[in-house]
Protein backbone atom coordinates (compact mmCIF):
# COMPACT_ATOMS: atom_id res chain seq x y z
CA UNK A 1 0.00 0.00 0.00
CA UNK A 2 1.53 3.86 -0.73
CA UNK A 3 -0.26 6.65 1.08
CA UNK A 4 -1.56 9.92 -1.31
CA UNK A 5 -1.37 13.00 0.16
CA UNK A 6 -2.61 16.23 -1.06
CA UNK A 7 -1.09 19.48 0.11
CA UNK A 8 -2.38 22.81 0.80
CA UNK A 9 -5.66 23.64 -0.71
CA UNK A 10 -6.38 20.43 -2.15
CA UNK A 11 -7.91 19.93 0.87
CA UNK A 12 -8.51 16.62 0.50
CA UNK A 13 -8.34 13.52 2.98
CA UNK A 14 -4.99 11.15 2.16
CA UNK A 15 -5.03 7.49 0.60
CA UNK A 16 -3.93 4.69 0.63
CA UNK A 17 -3.39 2.35 -2.76
CA UNK A 18 -1.89 -0.76 -4.33
CA UNK A 19 0.58 0.65 -6.83
CA UNK A 20 3.50 -0.36 -8.55
CA UNK A 21 4.51 2.88 -10.03
CA UNK A 22 3.33 6.47 -10.30
CA UNK A 23 1.16 5.90 -13.35
CA UNK A 24 -0.59 3.17 -10.88
CA UNK A 25 -1.43 6.68 -8.96
CA UNK A 26 -2.46 8.37 -11.64
CA UNK A 27 -4.54 6.53 -13.29
CA UNK A 28 -6.45 5.40 -9.99
CA UNK A 29 -6.45 9.50 -9.30
CA UNK A 30 -8.10 10.20 -12.87
CA UNK A 31 -10.99 8.21 -12.11
CA UNK A 32 -11.76 10.37 -9.17
CA UNK A 33 -13.83 13.50 -10.25
CA UNK A 34 -13.24 16.16 -7.13
CA UNK A 35 -9.13 16.14 -8.60
CA UNK A 36 -10.10 16.58 -12.03
CA UNK A 37 -9.52 20.31 -11.70
CA UNK A 38 -5.76 19.90 -9.52
CA UNK A 39 -4.19 16.82 -11.54
CA UNK A 40 -2.56 19.22 -14.25
CA UNK A 41 -1.39 21.83 -12.41
CA UNK A 42 0.47 19.80 -9.89
CA UNK A 43 3.76 18.74 -8.95
CA UNK A 44 4.11 15.06 -7.46
CA UNK A 45 6.49 13.88 -4.99
CA UNK A 46 7.30 10.48 -3.67
CA UNK A 47 8.83 10.04 -0.13
CA UNK A 48 9.41 14.02 -0.49
CA UNK A 49 11.82 14.44 -3.04
CA UNK A 50 9.79 16.12 -6.47
CA UNK A 51 9.90 13.70 -9.29
CA UNK A 52 9.37 13.98 -13.27
CA UNK A 53 8.65 10.30 -15.01
CA UNK A 54 5.40 8.47 -14.29
CA UNK A 55 7.78 5.31 -14.50
CA UNK A 56 9.19 6.15 -11.30
CA UNK A 57 8.73 2.53 -9.10
CA UNK A 58 6.96 2.82 -5.44
CA UNK A 59 7.05 0.37 -2.92
CA UNK A 60 5.11 -0.69 -0.04
CA UNK A 61 5.26 2.07 2.51
CA UNK A 62 5.89 4.74 0.02
CA UNK A 63 4.10 8.36 1.06
CA UNK A 64 3.43 10.30 -2.79
CA UNK A 65 2.55 14.09 -2.26
CA UNK A 66 0.50 15.94 -4.73
CA UNK A 67 1.72 20.09 -4.50
CA UNK A 68 -0.57 22.41 -6.15
CA UNK A 69 0.38 25.69 -7.72
CA UNK A 70 2.42 28.10 -4.94
CA UNK A 71 2.87 31.26 -4.03
CA UNK A 72 4.85 31.82 -0.99
CA UNK A 73 6.40 35.04 0.34
CA UNK B 1 19.14 28.51 8.38
CA UNK B 2 15.12 28.02 8.01
CA UNK B 3 12.89 29.28 10.45
CA UNK B 4 9.35 28.67 10.31
CA UNK B 5 6.91 30.73 12.96
CA UNK B 6 3.11 30.93 13.35
CA UNK B 7 2.16 33.94 12.37
CA UNK B 8 3.93 37.28 11.36
CA UNK B 9 7.41 37.55 11.75
CA UNK B 10 9.46 39.91 14.38
CA UNK B 11 11.54 41.63 11.63
CA UNK B 12 13.74 43.81 13.77
CA UNK B 13 14.72 40.60 15.71
CA UNK B 14 15.05 37.86 13.18
CA UNK B 15 17.69 40.92 11.64
CA UNK B 16 19.64 41.29 14.77
CA UNK B 17 20.39 38.08 15.53
CA UNK B 18 21.06 37.15 11.77
CA UNK B 19 23.61 40.11 11.41
CA UNK B 20 25.08 38.98 15.17
CA UNK B 21 25.36 35.73 13.55
CA UNK B 22 27.55 37.34 11.26
CA UNK B 23 28.93 39.67 12.56
CA UNK B 24 32.69 37.84 12.96
CA UNK B 25 32.80 35.85 9.96
CA UNK B 26 34.38 38.27 7.45
CA UNK B 27 31.64 38.84 5.45
CA UNK B 28 31.47 42.17 3.57
CA UNK B 29 28.02 41.74 2.06
CA UNK B 30 24.85 41.26 4.10
CA UNK B 31 21.38 41.59 1.79
CA UNK B 32 18.07 41.13 3.48
CA UNK B 33 14.69 41.22 1.62
CA UNK B 34 11.70 41.45 3.98
CA UNK B 35 8.10 40.86 2.38
CA UNK B 36 5.02 42.42 3.82
CA UNK B 37 1.27 41.94 3.21
CA UNK B 38 0.03 44.61 1.08
CA UNK B 39 -3.39 46.10 1.62
CA UNK B 40 -5.35 45.40 -0.97
CA UNK B 41 -9.01 43.88 -2.61
CA UNK B 42 -9.93 44.59 1.33
CA UNK B 43 -7.99 41.48 2.47
CA UNK B 44 -7.71 41.36 6.80
CA UNK B 45 -4.65 39.32 6.05
CA UNK B 46 -3.39 36.59 4.17
CA UNK B 47 -2.66 32.78 5.54
CA UNK B 48 0.39 30.24 4.82
CA UNK B 49 0.20 26.63 4.49
CA UNK B 50 3.96 25.03 4.37
CA UNK B 51 4.54 21.84 3.79
CA UNK B 52 7.97 21.80 5.68
CA UNK B 53 9.92 18.16 4.45
CA UNK B 54 10.27 20.03 0.89
CA UNK B 55 10.56 23.22 1.73
CA UNK B 56 13.56 22.14 3.62
CA UNK B 57 15.01 19.98 0.82
CA UNK B 58 14.66 22.93 -1.48
CA UNK B 59 16.50 25.06 1.20
CA UNK B 60 19.04 22.58 1.62
CA UNK B 61 19.98 22.62 -2.19
CA UNK B 62 20.32 26.40 -2.12
CA UNK B 63 22.40 26.31 0.61
CA UNK B 64 24.95 24.28 -0.62
CA UNK B 65 24.79 26.57 -4.19
CA UNK B 66 25.25 29.29 -2.07
CA UNK B 67 28.14 27.39 -0.14
CA UNK B 68 30.22 26.86 -3.44
CA UNK B 69 30.04 30.63 -3.97
CA UNK B 70 31.64 31.16 -0.50
CA UNK B 71 27.88 32.63 0.61
CA UNK B 72 25.33 31.95 3.46
CA UNK B 73 21.73 31.84 2.69
CA UNK B 74 19.26 32.47 5.88
CA UNK B 75 15.24 32.37 5.39
CA UNK B 76 12.15 32.84 8.12
CA UNK B 77 8.48 32.41 6.95
CA UNK B 78 5.07 32.22 8.96
CA UNK B 79 2.70 29.44 8.90
CA UNK B 80 -0.94 30.46 9.23
CA UNK B 81 -2.62 34.08 9.92
CA UNK B 82 -0.37 37.10 9.25
CA UNK B 83 -2.19 41.11 9.08
CA UNK B 84 -1.68 43.26 6.35
CA UNK B 85 0.99 45.60 6.90
CA UNK B 86 3.46 43.24 9.10
CA UNK B 87 5.53 40.49 7.17
CA UNK B 88 5.53 37.06 6.10
CA UNK B 89 8.85 36.29 4.83
CA UNK B 90 12.52 36.98 5.00
CA UNK B 91 15.74 36.25 3.11
CA UNK B 92 19.33 37.05 3.47
CA UNK B 93 22.47 36.36 2.04
CA UNK B 94 26.02 36.64 3.39
CA UNK B 95 29.38 36.83 1.39
CA UNK B 96 32.25 38.12 1.24
CA UNK B 97 31.88 40.56 -1.32
CA UNK B 98 28.83 42.04 -2.75
CA UNK B 99 28.13 41.00 -6.56
CA UNK B 100 27.91 37.09 -5.17
CA UNK B 101 25.01 38.25 -2.48
CA UNK B 102 23.63 40.87 -5.27
CA UNK B 103 23.27 37.71 -7.65
CA UNK B 104 21.94 34.95 -4.89
CA UNK B 105 19.60 37.57 -3.26
CA UNK B 106 17.61 37.76 -6.80
CA UNK B 107 18.38 33.94 -7.62
CA UNK B 108 16.81 32.82 -4.32
CA UNK B 109 14.10 35.18 -3.62
CA UNK B 110 13.26 34.45 -7.58
CA UNK B 111 12.98 30.27 -7.27
CA UNK B 112 11.65 30.75 -3.83
CA UNK B 113 8.41 32.54 -5.49
CA UNK B 114 8.27 29.72 -7.78
CA UNK B 115 9.49 26.97 -6.43
CA UNK B 116 8.92 27.09 -2.66
CA UNK B 117 5.89 24.40 -1.00
CA UNK B 118 3.97 26.96 0.44
CA UNK B 119 0.30 28.21 -0.42
CA UNK B 120 -1.03 31.37 0.44
CA UNK B 121 -5.00 32.55 1.04
CA UNK B 122 -6.47 35.67 1.08
CA UNK B 123 -8.22 36.32 4.54
CA UNK B 124 -11.44 38.41 3.96
CA UNK B 125 -14.75 38.48 5.88
CA UNK B 126 -12.81 35.92 8.11
CA UNK B 127 -13.08 33.30 5.06
CA UNK B 128 -9.70 31.38 4.01
CA UNK B 129 -9.44 31.62 0.32
CA UNK B 130 -7.08 30.43 -1.87
CA UNK B 131 -4.75 33.22 -3.95
CA UNK B 132 -5.05 30.92 -6.68
CA UNK B 133 -4.33 33.51 -9.62
CA UNK B 134 -1.42 34.36 -7.55
CA UNK B 135 -0.19 30.67 -7.39
CA UNK B 136 2.14 28.93 -9.78
CA UNK B 137 2.68 25.59 -10.87
CA UNK B 138 6.30 24.23 -9.25
CA UNK B 139 8.73 22.85 -12.29
CA UNK B 140 7.46 19.31 -13.55
CA UNK B 141 3.45 20.60 -12.86
CA UNK B 142 0.99 18.32 -14.60
CA UNK B 143 2.86 14.82 -14.43
CA UNK B 144 -0.33 13.06 -13.23
CA UNK B 145 -2.20 13.88 -15.84
CA UNK B 146 -0.36 13.17 -18.65
CA UNK B 147 -1.18 9.82 -19.48
CA UNK C 1 16.86 59.83 2.81
CA UNK C 2 20.33 59.85 3.34
CA UNK C 3 22.03 60.10 6.68
CA UNK C 4 25.72 60.49 7.28
CA UNK C 5 27.65 58.89 10.20
CA UNK C 6 30.79 60.01 11.98
CA UNK C 7 32.25 56.66 12.72
CA UNK C 8 30.47 53.14 12.74
CA UNK C 9 27.17 52.58 11.83
CA UNK C 10 24.48 51.39 14.42
CA UNK C 11 23.04 48.81 11.87
CA UNK C 12 19.89 47.23 14.43
CA UNK C 13 18.86 50.90 15.07
CA UNK C 14 18.71 52.33 11.88
CA UNK C 15 17.35 48.97 9.74
CA UNK C 16 14.54 49.51 12.44
CA UNK C 17 13.85 53.19 12.04
CA UNK C 18 13.30 52.52 8.53
CA UNK C 19 11.57 49.40 8.64
CA UNK C 20 9.57 51.51 10.79
CA UNK C 21 8.87 54.34 8.39
CA UNK C 22 7.90 52.13 5.72
CA UNK C 23 5.42 49.94 8.10
CA UNK C 24 2.41 51.88 7.34
CA UNK C 25 3.15 52.78 3.57
CA UNK C 26 1.76 49.61 1.94
CA UNK C 27 5.18 48.69 -0.02
CA UNK C 28 5.21 44.79 -0.32
CA UNK C 29 9.05 44.90 -0.60
CA UNK C 30 12.08 46.05 1.56
CA UNK C 31 15.47 45.37 0.57
CA UNK C 32 18.66 46.47 2.85
CA UNK C 33 21.93 45.94 2.08
CA UNK C 34 24.82 46.30 4.52
CA UNK C 35 28.66 46.68 3.99
CA UNK C 36 30.99 45.81 6.77
CA UNK C 37 34.53 46.44 6.72
CA UNK C 38 36.77 43.26 6.25
CA UNK C 39 39.61 42.05 7.96
CA UNK C 40 42.49 41.67 5.11
CA UNK C 41 46.01 42.77 4.75
CA UNK C 42 46.84 43.68 8.30
CA UNK C 43 44.44 46.52 7.99
CA UNK C 44 42.74 48.11 11.61
CA UNK C 45 40.29 49.91 10.04
CA UNK C 46 39.03 51.80 6.73
CA UNK C 47 38.82 55.46 7.08
CA UNK C 48 36.06 57.53 4.54
CA UNK C 49 35.81 61.38 3.18
CA UNK C 50 32.55 62.26 2.05
CA UNK C 51 32.27 65.15 -0.25
CA UNK C 52 28.57 65.64 0.90
CA UNK C 53 27.43 68.36 -1.63
CA UNK C 54 27.78 65.86 -4.59
CA UNK C 55 26.74 62.73 -2.89
CA UNK C 56 23.63 64.78 -2.12
CA UNK C 57 22.93 65.34 -5.45
CA UNK C 58 23.85 61.87 -6.54
CA UNK C 59 21.25 60.86 -4.13
CA UNK C 60 18.62 62.47 -5.23
CA UNK C 61 18.96 61.98 -8.70
CA UNK C 62 18.45 58.07 -7.93
CA UNK C 63 15.54 59.22 -5.49
CA UNK C 64 13.54 61.09 -8.09
CA UNK C 65 14.53 57.38 -10.44
CA UNK C 66 13.28 55.25 -7.82
CA UNK C 67 10.33 57.40 -7.67
CA UNK C 68 9.53 57.06 -11.13
CA UNK C 69 9.08 53.52 -10.32
CA UNK C 70 7.02 53.48 -7.64
CA UNK C 71 10.05 52.94 -4.72
CA UNK C 72 11.96 54.73 -2.29
CA UNK C 73 15.62 55.10 -1.68
CA UNK C 74 17.67 55.30 1.69
CA UNK C 75 20.91 55.28 2.39
CA UNK C 76 23.56 55.25 5.47
CA UNK C 77 27.38 55.93 5.07
CA UNK C 78 30.50 56.81 7.98
CA UNK C 79 32.62 59.31 7.79
CA UNK C 80 36.39 58.77 9.50
CA UNK C 81 37.03 55.56 10.41
CA UNK C 82 35.35 52.26 10.73
CA UNK C 83 36.94 49.31 12.69
CA UNK C 84 37.26 45.79 11.10
CA UNK C 85 33.67 43.54 11.02
CA UNK C 86 31.63 47.31 11.68
CA UNK C 87 29.77 48.55 8.92
CA UNK C 88 30.21 51.72 7.02
CA UNK C 89 27.23 51.37 4.13
CA UNK C 90 23.67 50.85 4.75
CA UNK C 91 20.94 51.06 0.99
CA UNK C 92 17.94 50.14 1.10
CA UNK C 93 14.67 49.69 -1.24
CA UNK C 94 11.06 50.17 -0.32
CA UNK C 95 8.65 49.18 -2.98
CA UNK C 96 5.22 47.76 -3.48
CA UNK C 97 6.05 44.52 -5.46
CA UNK C 98 9.77 42.45 -5.31
CA UNK C 99 11.13 42.76 -9.50
CA UNK C 100 11.19 46.82 -8.89
CA UNK C 101 13.39 46.09 -5.47
CA UNK C 102 15.38 44.15 -6.41
CA UNK C 103 16.22 45.52 -9.91
CA UNK C 104 16.84 49.08 -8.13
CA UNK C 105 18.87 48.02 -5.21
CA UNK C 106 21.36 46.33 -7.76
CA UNK C 107 21.32 49.11 -9.62
CA UNK C 108 21.94 51.51 -6.92
CA UNK C 109 24.54 49.86 -5.05
CA UNK C 110 26.74 49.29 -7.98
CA UNK C 111 26.05 53.08 -9.61
CA UNK C 112 27.03 53.99 -5.97
CA UNK C 113 30.74 52.02 -5.85
CA UNK C 114 31.24 53.53 -9.49
CA UNK C 115 30.23 57.21 -8.44
CA UNK C 116 29.11 58.39 -5.31
CA UNK C 117 32.08 61.20 -4.19
CA UNK C 118 33.72 58.95 -1.36
CA UNK C 119 37.04 58.19 -0.84
CA UNK C 120 38.33 55.34 1.15
CA UNK C 121 41.80 55.16 2.99
CA UNK C 122 43.43 51.96 4.94
CA UNK C 123 44.21 52.24 8.70
CA UNK C 124 47.72 50.13 9.02
CA UNK C 125 49.58 51.06 12.28
CA UNK C 126 48.06 54.24 12.54
CA UNK C 127 48.13 55.56 8.95
CA UNK C 128 45.70 56.74 6.62
CA UNK C 129 46.87 54.96 2.98
CA UNK C 130 43.99 55.90 -0.15
CA UNK C 131 43.34 52.57 -1.24
CA UNK C 132 44.23 53.74 -5.27
CA UNK C 133 44.15 50.80 -6.29
CA UNK C 134 40.27 49.83 -5.04
CA UNK C 135 39.40 53.14 -6.61
CA UNK C 136 37.63 53.71 -9.55
CA UNK C 137 37.54 57.17 -11.81
CA UNK C 138 34.17 58.78 -11.99
CA UNK C 139 31.97 58.90 -15.07
CA UNK C 140 33.97 61.53 -17.24
CA UNK C 141 36.78 61.60 -15.59
CA UNK C 142 40.37 63.01 -17.22
CA UNK C 143 38.81 66.25 -18.74
CA UNK C 144 41.18 68.68 -17.50
CA UNK C 145 44.05 66.70 -18.86
CA UNK C 146 42.39 66.38 -22.77
CA UNK C 147 44.19 69.53 -24.25
CA UNK D 1 38.26 84.45 -9.60
CA UNK D 2 37.06 81.18 -9.47
CA UNK D 3 38.13 78.96 -6.43
CA UNK D 4 39.38 75.38 -6.86
CA UNK D 5 39.01 72.74 -4.64
CA UNK D 6 40.83 69.01 -4.56
CA UNK D 7 38.88 66.21 -2.85
CA UNK D 8 39.91 63.65 -0.84
CA UNK D 9 43.47 61.98 -1.20
CA UNK D 10 44.55 65.02 -3.30
CA UNK D 11 45.56 66.69 -0.19
CA UNK D 12 46.05 70.02 -1.84
CA UNK D 13 45.16 73.83 -0.51
CA UNK D 14 42.49 74.99 -2.83
CA UNK D 15 43.68 77.75 -5.60
CA UNK D 16 42.24 81.13 -6.51
CA UNK D 17 42.76 82.21 -9.95
CA UNK D 18 41.08 84.08 -13.10
CA UNK D 19 39.60 81.93 -15.52
CA UNK D 20 36.49 82.38 -18.35
CA UNK D 21 36.31 78.42 -18.72
CA UNK D 22 37.56 75.51 -17.66
CA UNK D 23 40.16 75.13 -20.58
CA UNK D 24 41.83 77.70 -18.87
CA UNK D 25 41.06 76.06 -15.47
CA UNK D 26 42.98 72.72 -16.93
CA UNK D 27 45.90 75.37 -18.78
CA UNK D 28 46.96 76.59 -15.04
CA UNK D 29 46.69 73.34 -13.48
CA UNK D 30 48.54 71.21 -16.10
CA UNK D 31 51.71 73.66 -15.24
CA UNK D 32 52.06 72.48 -11.21
CA UNK D 33 54.00 68.88 -10.96
CA UNK D 34 52.08 67.75 -7.90
CA UNK D 35 49.25 67.49 -10.05
CA UNK D 36 50.42 65.60 -13.01
CA UNK D 37 49.29 62.18 -11.61
CA UNK D 38 45.86 63.28 -10.86
CA UNK D 39 44.49 65.27 -13.60
CA UNK D 40 44.03 62.24 -15.91
CA UNK D 41 41.94 61.01 -13.40
CA UNK D 42 40.08 63.35 -12.15
CA UNK D 43 36.38 64.05 -12.53
CA UNK D 44 35.43 67.55 -12.38
CA UNK D 45 32.23 69.68 -10.96
CA UNK D 46 31.28 73.06 -11.57
CA UNK D 47 29.24 75.03 -8.44
CA UNK D 48 29.07 70.67 -7.51
CA UNK D 49 27.55 69.89 -10.54
CA UNK D 50 29.65 67.28 -12.46
CA UNK D 51 30.25 68.33 -16.23
CA UNK D 52 31.93 66.94 -18.91
CA UNK D 53 33.21 70.20 -21.07
CA UNK D 54 36.40 71.74 -21.41
CA UNK D 55 34.21 74.67 -22.95
CA UNK D 56 31.92 75.10 -19.53
CA UNK D 57 31.85 78.91 -18.75
CA UNK D 58 33.39 80.46 -15.45
CA UNK D 59 32.51 83.27 -13.67
CA UNK D 60 33.86 85.10 -10.96
CA UNK D 61 33.16 83.03 -7.21
CA UNK D 62 32.72 79.55 -9.60
CA UNK D 63 33.99 76.52 -7.38
CA UNK D 64 35.42 74.17 -9.51
CA UNK D 65 36.43 70.57 -7.55
CA UNK D 66 38.56 67.16 -8.84
CA UNK D 67 37.08 64.72 -7.85
CA UNK D 68 40.05 61.80 -8.02
CA UNK D 69 39.00 57.76 -8.46
CA UNK D 70 36.56 56.68 -5.21
CA UNK D 71 35.59 53.74 -3.27
CA UNK D 72 32.75 54.48 -1.10
CA UNK D 73 31.08 51.51 0.65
Amino acid sequence: MVRVEFLGPIGKEPMEMEARSLKDVAKRLQEDPTLKQWLGQCAVAVNDQIVKSLDTPLKSGDKVSLLPPVCGG
Amino acid sequence: MLELYPGELNVDKIFSRWRKWGEDKNFGAFITFVGTVREEDGIEALSFDVYEPILRRWFEQWQQRAKSRGAVLRMAHSKGNVPIHTSSYMAAVFSPKRRVALDLIEEFVEDFKANAPIWKYDIKNGERIYAKDRSHPIEGSGLLDSI
